[in-house]
C-alpha cells in the first residue's frame, strides 16, 4: 500500500453559481457574483449560493409538522432547529429547504436531525450546488412571468407565501411568491407594503437558460440584474 | 388546450404532463406464457369512449396517477367516476 | 396481370368516356353531354362477394384491383361519411419509398412505381409530383440513420444519398444551413424519387375506376358488427339497420381499425393517435423539394396552388378526437422557423388533423386473422397514404387467393405473438 | 420609373361624423410604384379608393381584375404585398408613411394582365380541369407541373425579409369577449361589473362593431358604450387584435397587434367563460358578373362612407333585402350619389352586372337594365360561427333567417354567444340579451374559478365564489329574411378568392360530388383566405339546389382554426430551447473547444486533435468532463430491490465502497440503458445512467416505484446536475489525482469498480469512482457542481508537467471503441435486446423476476437472433462507414456496422457491428458495401474489444 502523494497547493476553492451575467464580478464568502448592484423597479438577483436541501418524507406526519408546511405553501422559520430556513412544501411529501448562504452544515444536520427524529422513512439531499436559485422582485414581476410561464399569478391563485412547481420557459422550475417589506415605501406605515417578489428554483444546467429567458422577458419593464436585495 | 386535473396540483395544461398510457395490469412474469406476455406488451383496448389511463406530471408534482377520459372528446373524469 | 373488362351478372361495370383535353373543350364548348358521375348511387345488395369497410385509399384501391386484377366486381366498399374522410383525405401526401429495413423498401418502392403510372392506368390526373425528398440530420445519431437508410435504399436500387450543407442549400435555397443555429443542418437523405400527390385525387381516380368496374361504393353507410359465425365472417350490419351478407369482410379503416377489429373479435396491437397538420395562404411558389426534420418534428412541402402544407409528429396522446391544438401550430411554427427564417410573415391558414393507427413496430398490419374471412390492411400509422397502391394490389391478391403475397409477407398480425418485429422504428417516427 | 404623385384623391367626401381619418396630417406610401396620400387612420383601400382606383387585384385563375367587396379584413379582392410582406389585407391594414405596397402576381402591370387570356380559355378551366388533363403523355407532367405554378396568385416572400419581434404571453380573464361590438362591449361591462376579470379582444382598430358606420343614434349608443368599457378597471381592452382559435377547455389564442416594438404577440388565454360576440358578416349575392369591379356589399359601401369618408361610385343601384341595405342607399344619397333601390324583399333581384374592368349595367330579374357604375347587395348574413364551431360541432340552417345560426344544444358550457351572431333584435334588446349573458358569463367563470380553486394546493383557503349550476340565457329571436343566395339564371362567382363559379359547383355535383364536404374539395370552394366566411352558405344553397336537397340536410362543412390567418411569427413567438452547459462550459470555450449539441446539451466534441486526444490518454493522462452523465441519488432500505428489478444482473451482494456496471432492459427485453451504481453507504446508492438516458430512467424508475411498488422504501433525487464530473484518465492518472485529494488511491486502499467520497482540491463531498470507459487506469470525479471549474483548473494546473490535456466526446469514443464498450442507441436499436448486445454476461435469468425477463429468457433459447461483434477490416487503412452494410453473396442484408473508427492506439481500422446469428463466429470473413459503392472484407473478432481485452491496464 502506498503513502497518499503529498498534496499539491492549489488556490483555494472559488465556488459559481450557474449564472454569470455580464460585467465584473467579486468574491463574497468564497462565491464569485456579479458585482453589479441593481436598482431598478424589476430585479433579477442571483440566490446561487444559498444552501438549498430537499427532503422527502410521507405528505402527512412528523416531518411534515417539524418542517411547518405541506406541498404548495411555504414557512419560514425564524427560530427552533431551522431557524433562518424557508421550507417550501414543493411537491407531495417533497420539501425544498432554503437557507441562508454559508450554513450549509449545520442546516443540513439540523434538518437530518428533523428527520430522524420523525421516525418516518424520510431522506435528505443537499441540492446547493444542483440547483439554480434566482429571486424576481418588482411591481412588474407577475407580468413578466405571464410571458414564460401560463400559471395564473392572481392573488387568488398564488398568494404570497405559497409555491408551485411547472414550466417556465420550458424548464421545469418551483416558484415561490415570497413577497418583500417595503421599509421605505410603507404608506400604510404598518409595516403591511409589501413588493411582489418570487423565487424561481431549477436544476442548475439550465439555470443560465432560464436567467437569459427572463431577463429578454423582462426588457420592456426595465429589468435589471444584480446581487440580491438582502441575503433571504 | 386540455385541462388535465392532476390529483395533486389541481387542473393544468396537458402539455405538463406525459401520457403513460392504458393502465394495464402487468400478468405474473414467472407464469405468463410467450404468447400472454406479447399480448401485455402489445395489444390495446383502444377504446372510442372512457378509458382508464396512467399520466405522469412531469412538470409538477412528478407523480404518476391513473385518469379516465373519453377519447372520443377528451373529457376528463377522477379515476373511479361513473358519470 | 389479366385487365378484363368485366361484366357480369354480379358487378355491372360500364364504358366510362375517357378524360382528355379535348373532352373538356367539348364540354366546354357546351358540345356533348354533361359529364358522367364518376361514382354513382346504388341501392345495397344484400350479399356481396366481398365487402370492404373504409372508403380511404386503401379500401378503394383494394376495391380496384380486386376488379381489375383478379375480376372479383361484386364488391362493396362501405364508408360512414363521404369518401377520402379519413386519413385519406387529410395527410400531408408525402410519398417516399427511403425506408429504413429491406422489407420496408422493397413494399413501398413498389408503391412509388405503381403512382408514378397511377394517372394513366386510373385515366385521371392525380398530379404526382417528384420533386424530392430531404430529411435532415441535426445531430450524429440522425446523420448515421440517415446513412443507414441511404445504404439499405441503394442496395434495393432505390436513389438515396446522404448530402452536405452546400448541396442541401442549393436545392432548398431558403433553409438555413450556417452551422450556429440551435439545431444546426449537418446533412440530409435525399431522395429525388419522392414528391407529393394530389391526395384527393387519388382517391376520386381509384373510386371513379372501382365503379367503373362495377364495385359499389355507399356512402354515409356505417358500419356498427361483424358477424361471426363458427369463426367464420358471414357478414356486416350497418347503422341504417341493414344486414349485407359476405363471406369476405375487409378491414381498411385506419385509425378506427381496432373498433372494426373487436365487432369481429380481433384483439389488435393498435393505438389511435390524431396527427395533426396545416397548411398556409399561398405564396409565389419557392420550395421545391419535400423537407422533413425529424429532430424538429416538422415537414414541410409546397404544394402547387402555392399554399405550404405542415405536419409534424403524432399528438402526445391516444385520442379519436381531430379538433387539433395550439400547441402544434406554436410549436410547428417555431420549428419552420427555425429551418427557414424568411417565413414568419407567412400566415397559417387552417389546421386539422386525422386519426393514425399505430402500431408499436410502424409497420403495417396486413394479410388474414384468426377469424376466417375477415381480413385486416390497417396499422398505416403516419406513413400509410403512400402504402395505398401497393396495399390495394397486394390485398386483393391476398383475397384472391386466400394467402398473402410475398411482398406483405413480413406484415401479418401474428408476428407479434411470436415477437417478429419489422425494426421500422427507428426510421419512421417523423417520417412521411 | 416616372413617378406620379397621387392625391388623397376625388373621391374624398367633406368631413363627416363617424370618420375614423385624421385629415390634419397626411402621409405618403407607393402603389404599383407611383406615390399616394393617405390620411392617418387610412387604410391602404381606403386610401386608394379616395384617390379612385377601383382595380386592386386580379383573380386566381381567370386573371379577372377584382375591386373592393368588404372594404374590411375579409376583402378577397384585395390582398396586397406590402414590402416582403404577402397578402396582407389592404382593405384592414392601416396606411403608414413609407410603406411599398404593390398588387400581386400581375405582369406586366395590374391594368394590362397578360394571363387575363385564362378568361377566354376560362370555359375550359372549368372544375377539375386539372384531373381530366395533362394524364399523357406522363413525361410531359413535369413540364405541366412547372407552368401551372407559375400561375400561382398570391404574394411573394423574399428569402432575406426583415427578422421582427414577436411575443407571446398567457392570460387568464374570468371572462374572454371575442368582438367589440354593441353587444361585446355590453356583456364585457356586464361581466366586469359582476365581479369578473374581462379581456375584451376586437380585430378591428376601433371598438363599436357596426354602430362605427351607422347614424347618429348608432353613434351615440358607441360612444356610450365605450365609455362603459373605459370606466371599467376590470377590463383589458385589444383593438387590432382577433380571438383567431378556441381550443379544448377555453384555450384561446388571440392575436394583439399595434404593441410597440413587438410585430404581434400571441395572448394564449384560458378563460372561464368565452363569450363570442362576433357580429354578422354580410353575404355576397352571386350572378353574372357580381365579381366586376364596382359590385360591393351594402356594409362595404357604409365603411368607405362614413369611415373613411369615401364615395364608392356615382350612380348606383341597391339591391336591399334588408334595413341595413336600405340605410345604405340613404347614405349614398347623402354623399351626393345617384341611387336606384331594388327591392329584393318583392321578388326583384339583380341577375347580371355588365361591363369591361369595371360595373356600367345592371340588368335585373325583370329584364330591366340600368346605368351604374355601383352595384350594392344587401342579400343577407352569415355568422361566423367558427369559434362556436371549432370544437367539431356544426351550426344548424333556420331556413325562416336565410342563415346558419350556432346550435345551443352542441355549445358548451363555458361558451356563451351574443349579439348577432345569436340572433336578432333591436339595438336595445341586443344590448340586454348582452348584459344578461355577460352577468351569466361571470358567474359561470366564478364558479369555475371555485371548483379550480378546492383542489388546488396553493390556494389560501376560503374559496371566494360559490359553485353554481350554469343557468341559461333567454334566446335572441330571429327576424325573418328571405332566401337570397344566387340569381337564375345561375351565374357568377361563388368563391372569389379561389376563383369558383356557381356553374363549377352545379358541375361538381352532376360528377358525383354531390356532399358539401367533396364540393369543397373538388372545386376548392370556400379554401381560400375567408375559409367560407363570405362563401360557406351560397356553396351549400348551390349543392343542395342541384341535388334536389334542403340546405339544412346539406349542411355546412367544418370549422376549423384560424379564424382570421395567423404568421407563422406570431405563432413561434420567442422560441424557448432550453440548453444545458456544465460548470465548466466558460473554460470549453476558452479553449476553443469544438461544440456537440447533444440533445439539450452544448459538449466539447474535441480541441482541436481528437487523435492526439486518445494517445494522450494511452500514454499519459487526460480529463474529459462528462457531466451530462445522468445521476440519481438513491436512498433507503429497499434501493437492492428496486436495482435488482430495473437491471438484468444482480445487486443483492454489492457491498458499500463498490460500483458495479449494470444493464436495463425494457419490459419486451430491448436494451435501455446502462451505467454503473456504486454504494456510498448503508442505504445510500448513485446511480448514473447514459447522458441521453437520463431523465428517461429516472421516470422510468419512479414509474415502478410508484405504480407497482409503492411500499418499497426507496428516494429517488435527480442529482445530474448537482456534480460535475470529470473523468481523469489514463496511467498517470493516480499520480495526477493523488496530488489532489486526501483519498488514499493506493490500488490495495482503492480497487478497480470502487467508489471513495473525499475532498479534492479543497473541495469536501467529492464522489470518485475507480471505473474505465476508455479501458485505462481512470477515475470518474463528481463535484459539487459549483465547484467543477475549480477542480477542472486544479487537475490542469497541477498535471502540467505530466501533460495532462483535455480530450473531448470523439476522442471518448474512439476510447471506449478500442475497448469494446457499446453506446446505448448506437450499437443497438430499436430492437436490440440483451442477447444481441452481447450482454448474456449479465442477464442473470436466475432472479426471479426483473424488468424484461420473460423475453431475455425466450431470447436465450432461441439462437437465431442477430450479434454484436467485434469487426476488424482486413486492410487496415479502411474505415468501413457507420451505417455501412454487411451483405451476402447475394446481395442480401445480413448485418451493419454500427461503429467504426481509425484506432491511433492500434494503427488500424475497428468496427463493432451487428450481424446475423450465423455469421458471428470470430474468424467469419463478411463483405462490407462501402459508401462509394466498393466491397471490403472485415473478420469477426473473438472479442468486442480491440485493445487489452483482459483489461490488464484499468486494474493497476
Ligand atoms: C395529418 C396526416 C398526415 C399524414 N401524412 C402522410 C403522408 O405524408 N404520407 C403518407 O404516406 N401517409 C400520411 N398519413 C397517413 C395516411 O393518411 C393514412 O395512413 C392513410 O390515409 C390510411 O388510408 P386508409 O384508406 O387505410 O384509411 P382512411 O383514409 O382513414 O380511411 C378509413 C375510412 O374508414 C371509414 N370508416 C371508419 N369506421 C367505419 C365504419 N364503422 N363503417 C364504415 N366506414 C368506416 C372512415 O370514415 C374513413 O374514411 C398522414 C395522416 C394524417 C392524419
Ligand atoms: N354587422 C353589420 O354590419 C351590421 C350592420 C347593421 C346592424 N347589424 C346588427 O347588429 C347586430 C350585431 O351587433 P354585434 O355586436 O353582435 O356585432 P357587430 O358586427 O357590431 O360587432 C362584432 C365585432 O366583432 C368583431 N369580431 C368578430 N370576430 C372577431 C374575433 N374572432 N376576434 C375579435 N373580434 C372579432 C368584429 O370586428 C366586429 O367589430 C346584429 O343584430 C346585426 O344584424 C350588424
Ligand atoms: C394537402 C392538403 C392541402 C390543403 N389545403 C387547404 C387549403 O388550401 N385551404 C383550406 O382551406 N384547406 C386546405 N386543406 C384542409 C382541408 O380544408 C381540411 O381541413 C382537411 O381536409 C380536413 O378535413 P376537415 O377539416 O373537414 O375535418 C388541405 C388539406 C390537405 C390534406
Ligand atoms: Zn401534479
Amino acid at each position: 500500500m502506498s503513502e497518499p502523494a503529498a498534496a499539491v497547493s492549489t488556490a483555494p476553492p472559488v465556488a459559481r453559481t450557474a449564472l454569470a451575467f455580464p460585467g465584473p464580478r467579486r468574491i463574497v464568502d468564497g462565491w464569485e457574483l456579479t458585482a453589479r448592484h441593481a436598482t431598478g423597479d424589476l430585479v433579477l438577483a442571483d440566490l446561487g449560493p444559498l444552501v438549498k436541501l430537499t427532503v422527502r418524507g410521507p405528505a402527512e406526519g412528523a416531518v411534515r409538522a417539524a418542517l411547518g408546511t405541506g406541498f404548495g405553501r411555504t414557512a419560514r422559520h425564524d427560530e427552533g432547529a431551522l431557524a433562518g430556513a424557508l421550507v417550501v412544501g414543493a411537491g407531495p411529501g417533497e420539501w425544498l429547504v432554503l437557507g441562508p448562504a454559508g450554513t450549509g452544515g449545520e442546516l443540513l444536520a439540523a434538518t437530518r436531525a428533523v428527520v430522524a427524529d420523525s421516525g418516518e422513512f424520510a431522506s435528505v439531499v443537499d441540492v446547493t450546488h444542483g440547483r439554480a436559485l434566482v429571486r424576481l422582485t418588482g411591481a412588474a414581476a407577475p407580468a413578466l412571468l405571464a410571458k414564460v410561464c401560463a400559471i395564473d399569478l392572481a392573488d387568488r391563485v398564488v398568494p404570497d407565501g405559497s409555491a408551485f412547481r411547472s414550466s417556465v420557459a420550458r424548464v421545469v422550475t418551483d416558484v415561490v411568491r415570497d413577497d418583500i417589506r417595503d421599509e421605505l415605501d410603507d404608506p400604510a406605515g404598518d409595516g403591511t407594503a409589501r413588493t411582489r417578489s418570487y423565487l424561481l428554483h431549477c436544476e442548475r444546467s439550465s439555470g443560465q437558460y432560464l436567467a437569459d429567458a427572463l431577463v429578454d422577458a423582462g426588457t420592456e419593464y426595465g429589468i435589471e440584474v444584480g446581487a440580491p436585495p438582502s441575503a433571504r | 388546450m386540455m385541462l388535465l386535473p392532476c390529483p395533486n396540483c389541481g387542473a393544468r395544461n396537458v402539455s405538463e404532463f406525459r401520457y403513460v398510457g392504458e393502465a394495464k395490469t402487468r400478468p405474473d412474469p414467472t407464469t405468463a406464457t410467450p404468447q400472454e406476455w406479447r399480448r401485455h406488451l402489445y395489444l390495446h383496448r383502444n377504446p372510442a369512449g372512457w378509458t382508464r389511463e396512467t399520466w405522469y406530471h412531469g412538470s409538477g408534482c412528478r407523480r404518476y396517477f391513473a385518469i379516465e377520459r373519453n377519447t372520443v372528446d377528451n373529457a376528463v373524469r377522477t379515476a373511479g367516476a361513473t358519470s | 396481370m389479366s385487365r378484363k373488362e368485366h361484366d357480369d351478372g354480379a358487378g355491372r361495370s360500364r364504358r366510362r368516356p375517357r378524360y382528355s383535353a379535348w373532352s373538356l373543350v367539348r364540354h366546354g364548348l357546351g358540345v356533348g353531354r354533361d359529364w358522367e358521375r364518376a361514382f354513382r348511387h346504388h341501392t345495397p345488395r344484400e350479399s356481396y362477394d366481398v365487402v370492404i369497410v373504409g372508403g380511404g385509399v386503401h379500401g378503394l384501391a383494394t376495391a380496384h384491383y380486386l376488379a381489375v386484377n383478379h375480376g372479383i366486381t361484386n364488391v362493396a366498399v362501405l364508408e360512414k361519411s363521404y369518401i377520402g374522410s379519413g386519413g385519406s383525405g387529410r395527410n400531408t401526401a408525402i410519398l417516399r419509398s427511403n425506408y429504413l429495413t429491406p422489407e420496408g423498401v422493397r413494399f413501398y418502392d413498389r408503391s412509388v412505381k405503381l403512382y408514378e403510372h397511377l394517372a394513366a392506368d386510373l385515366n385521371f390526373n392525380v398530379m404526382f409530383s417528384q420533386r424530392g425528398h430531404m430529411t435532415l440530420a441535426h445531430n450524429d445519431s440522425s446523420l448515421r440513420t440517415m446513412h443507414w437508410r441511404a445504404e439499405v435504399n441503394k442496395l434495393q436500387g432505390v436513389d438515396s444519398s446522404v448530402i452536405d450543407p452546400p448541396e442541401i442549400k442549393k436545392l432548398v435555397p431558403y433553409l438555413d444551413v450556417s452551422p450556429s443555429t440551435r439545431y444546426p443542418i449537418l446533412g440530409a437523405l435525399y431522395h429525388p424519387p419522392g414528391g407529393i400527390i394530389r391526395h384527393d385525387a387519388v382517391v376520386w381516380g381509384y373510386a371513379r375506376s372501382a365503379d367503373a368496374h362495377g364495385v359499389h361504393i355507399h356512402q354515409k353507410t356505417e358500419v356498427v358488427g361483424i358477424d361471426v359465425v363458427a369463426n367464420r365472417v358471414t357478414g356486416v350490419r350497418t347503422a341504417d339497420g341493414r344486414r349485407i351478407s359476405a363471406p369476405v369482410v375487409v378491414n381498411c379503416t385506419a385509425g378506427w381499425s381496432t373498433l372494426i377489429s373487436d365487432m369481429a373479435g380481433v384483439a389488435m396491437p393498435v393505438q389511435t393517435f390524431p396527427l395533426q397538420a396545416a397548411v398556409t395562404e399561398p405564396v409565389r411558389p419557392f420550395l421545391d423539394t419535400v423537407v422533413v426534420s425529424g429532430t424538429l418534428h416538422t415537414y414541410v412541402s409546397q404544394t402547387d396552388r402555392g399554399e405550404l402544407v405542415f405536419g409534424a409528429s403524432v399528438d402526445p396522446f391516444a385520442s379519436y378526437s381531430t379538433r387539433g391544438s395550439l400547441d402544434f401550430v406554436e410549436g410547428l411554427a417555431g420549428h419552420v422557423l427555425e429551418l427557414m427564417p424568411a417565413l414568419s410573415k407567412m400566415r397559417l391558414l387552417r389546421q386539422w388533423a386525422g386519426l393514425c393507427d399505430m402500431t408499436p413496430d410502424y409497420s403495417p398490419i396486413m394479410g388474414l386473422t384468426p377469424v376466417e374471412g375477415f381480413y385486416v390492411d390497417v396499422g398505416w400509422g403516419t406513413y400509410g397514404f403512400k402504402a395505398g397502391p401497393v396495399s390495394g394490389e397486394a390485398m386483393a391478391a391476398c383475397i384472391a387467393n386466400g394467402k398473402p403475397p410475398e411482398i406483405i409477407a413480413a406484415f401479418g398480425l401474428d408476428r407479434f405473438d411470436e415477437g417478429r418485429l419489422v425494426g421500422e422504428k427507428g426510421a419512421a417516427a417523423v417520417g412521411h | 420609373m416616372t413617378r406620379r404623385t397621387v392625391g388623397t384623391g376625388d373621391c374624398r367626401l367633406g368631413s363627416r361624423p363617424g370618420e375614423v381619418i385624421d385629415r390634419s396630417r397626411t402621409l405618403e406610401f407607393r402603389w404599383n410604384g407611383a406615390v399616394h396620400r393617405a390620411h392617418p387612420g387610412d387604410t391602404i383601400a381606403s386610401a386608394l379608393a379616395a384617390a379612385g382606383v377601383r382595380v386592386f387585384s386580379r383573380s386566381y385563375k381567370y386573371h379577372r381584375p377584382r375591386g373592393l367587396l368588404t372594404a374590411d379584413i375579409l376583402d378577397p379582392g384585395c390582398l396586397l404585398q406590402v414590402g416582403d410582406e404577402p397578402n396582407v389585407r389592404g382593405a384592414h391594414r392601416l396606411a403608414e408613411a413609407g410603406m411599398d405596397v404593390r398588387s400581386q402576381n400581375t405582369w406586366p402591370s395590374l391594368r394590362y394582365d397578360v394571363k387575363a387570356v385564362n378568361q377566354v380559355a376560362g370555359r375550359f378551366l372549368a372544375t377539375g380541369f386539372y384531373y381530366k388533363t395533362f394524364i399523357k403523355p406522363e413525361r410531359l407532367w413535369p413540364a405541366y407541373e412547372r407552368v401551372l405554378r407559375r400561375f400561382v396568385h398570391a404574394g411573394e416572400v423574399p428569402p432575406d425579409g426583415e427578422q421582427l419581434y414577436y411575443d407571446k404571453r398567457y392570460a387568464h380573464p374570468d371572462v374572454l369577449v371575442a368582438g367589440g361590438g354593441p353587444a361585446g362591449m355590453a356583456a364585457a361591462v356586464a361581466a366586469a361589473r359582476a365581479g369578473a376579470t374581462v379581456m375584451l379582444v376586437e380585430q378591428e382598430h376601433q371598438l363599436g362593431g357596426h354602430l362605427r358606420w351607422g347614424d347618429a343614434d348608432d353613434l351615440r349608443v358607441r360612444a356610450e358604450l365605450v365609455a362603459a368599457v373605459e370606466a371599467e378597471p376590470g377590463i383589458e381592452v385589444l383593438t387590432d387584435s382577433v380571438v383567431a382559435a378556441r381550443y379544448d377547455d377555453n384555450w384561446l389564442a388571440v392575436v394583439q397587434r399595434g404593441l410597440p416594438h413587438v410585430a404581434e404577440r400571441l395572448v394564449k388565454a384560458r378563460a372561464g367563460t368565452l363569450v363570442v360576440a362576433a357580429g354578422l358578416i354580410e353575404r355576397p349575392y352571386v350572378f353574372a358578373g357580381n365579381d366586376l369591379p364596382g359590385v360591393m356589399l351594402s356594409t362595404a359601401v357604409r365603411r368607405l362612407l362614413n369611415l373613411y369618408s369615401v364615395r364608392p361610385g356615382q350612380r348606383a343601384v341597391v339591391v336591399t333585402a334588408n334595413p341595413e341595405g336600405d340605410a345604405a342607399a340613404t347614405d349614398l344619397r347623402a354623399a351626393g350619389v345617384d341611387v336606384v333601390e331594388v327591392d329584393a324583399r318583392h321578388g326583384r333581384t339583380v341577375v347580371r352586372a355588365a361591363g369591361r374592368g369595371g360595373v356600367e349595367a345592371v340588368e335585373l330579374s325583370d329584364g330591366s337594365r340600368l346605368d351604374a357604375d355601383l352595384l350594392v347587395t344587401a342579400t343577407g348574413w352569415t355568422a361566423p360561427t367558427s369559434l362556436l364551431n371549432m370544437s367539431g360541432s356544426n351550426p344548424v340552417y333556420r331556413p325562416d333567417a336565410a342563415r346558419f345560426v350556432p346550435d345551443p344544444a352542441a355549445t358548451p358550457d363555458t361558451v356563451i354567444a351574443v349579439g348577432g351572431i345569436a340572433g336578432d333584435g333591436t339595438l336595445e334588446e341586443l344590448v340586454a340579451h348582452a348584459e344578461a349573458a355577460g352577468r351569466e358569463a361571470a358567474a359561470r367563470a366564478l364558479s369555475l374559478a371555485a371548483a379550480h380553486a378546492r383542489i388546488r394546493p396553493t390556494s389560501p383557503g376560503g374559496a371566494d365564489a360559490a359553485e353554481r349550476a350554469p343557468e341559461p340565457v333567454a334566446p335572441l329571436g330571429l327576424r325573418r329574411h328571405p332566401e337570397l343566395f344566387f340569381a337564375t339564371p345561375i351565374g357568377g362567382f361563388v368563391d372569389m378568392s379561389e376563383d369558383v363559379s356557381a356553374k363549377d359547383i352545379l358541375t361538381a355535383v352532376q360528377e358525383g360530388y354531390d356532399s358539401s364536404e367533396l364540393v369543397k374539395r373538388y372545386t376548392t370552394a370556400t379554401m381560400g383566405p375567408a375559409q367560407g366566411k363570405l362563401e360557406t352558405v351560397n356553396t351549400v344553397a348551390l349543392v343542395a339546389h342541384a341535388t334536389g336537397s334542403t340546405i339544412a340536410e346539406t349542411g355546412a362543412t367544418t370549422w376549423r382554426p384560424m379564424y382570421t390567418p395567423v404568421t407563422l411569427g406570431a405563432l413561434a413567438g420567442r422560441r424557448f430551447e432550453p440548453v444545458r452547459h456544465s460548470p465548466m462550459q466558460p473554460w470549453h470555450e476558452a479553449h476553443r473547444a469544438a461544440p456537440l449539441v447533444a440533445g439539450q446539451w452544448i459538449r466539447p466534441e474535441h480541441y482541436g486533435d481528437p487523435a492526439a486526444e486518445v494517445r494522450n490518454v494511452r500514454a499519459g493522462v487526460g480529463i474529459i468532463d462528462v457531466t451530462p452523465i445522468g445521476k440519481l441519488d438513491l436512498q433507503g432500505p429497499d434501493v437492492p430491490k428496486l436495482l435488482n428489478l430495473l437491471y438484468v444482473n444482480k445487486w443483492s451482494q454489492l457491498g458499500v465502497g463498490r460500483v458495479r456496471y449494470g444493464v436495463m432492459c425494457a419490459d419486451d427485453g430491448v436494451v435501455l440503458d446502462d451505467g454503473v451504481t456504486g454504494r456510498l453507504g448503508e442505504h445510500h446508492y448513485l446511480m448514473s445512467t447514459t447522458s441521453s438516458g437520463a431523465g428517461t430512467v429516472w421516470e422510468w424508475a419512479e414509474n415502478w416505484l410508484q405504480t407497482e411498488h409503492p411500499d418499497w422504501r426507496v428516494h429517488i433525487t435527480p442529482v445530474t446536475t448537482a456534480f460535475a464530473s470529470i473523468n481523469v484518465a489514463g496511467p498517470r492518472s493516480r499520480e495526477l489525482l493523488a496530488r489532489l485529494t486526501d483519498v488514499d488511491l493506493a490500488n490495495e486502499a482503492f480497487g478497480y469498480m470502487n467508489v471513495r467520497t473525499g475532498t479534492i482540491a479543497g473541495v469536501a463531498d467529492c464522489v470518485l469512482w475507480r471505473i474505465g470507459f476508455t479501458g485505462e487506469l481512470s477515475y470518474e470525479l463528481h463535484v459539487p457542481a459549483s465547484y467543477g471549474l475549480h477542480v477542472w483548473e486544479s487537475l490542469m494546473a497541477a498535471g502540467a508537467d505530466l501533460g495532462v490535456a483535455p480530450f473531448g466526446v470523439e476522442a471518448q469514443r474512439i476510447l471506449r471503441l478500442e475497448k469494446g464498450h457499446l453506446i446505448v442507441g448506437q450499437d443497438t436499436d430499436g430492437l436490440t435486446k440483451a442477447y444481441s448486445a452481447g450482454l448474456a454476461w449479465a442477464v442473470k435469468l436466475d432472479k426471479p423476476d426483473f424488468v424484461g425477463k420473460p423475453e431475455l429468457q425466450w431470447q436465450s433459447e432461441h439462437d437465431d437472433h442477430p450479434r454484436l461483434v467485434g469487426l476488424q477490416p482486413l486492410d487496415p487503412t479502411v474505415v468501413p462507414e457507420e451505417a455501412s452494410q454487411i451483405i451476402s453473396d447475394g446481395g442480401h442484408i445480413v448485418g451493419r456496422i454500427t461503429s467504426s473508427r481509425m484506432s491511433p492506439t492500434l494503427g488500424r481500422s475497428i468496427c463493432l457491428g451487428q450481424v446475423d446469428a450465423h455469421l458471428a463466429d470470430a474468424g467469419t470473413r463478411l463483405t462490407v458495401r462501402l459508401r462509394d459503392g466498393r466491397d471490403t472484407l472485415v473478420e469477426v473478432m473473438a472479442e468486442h474489444a480491440h485493445f487489452d481485452p483482459e483489461g490488464e491496464r484499468q486494474r493497476v
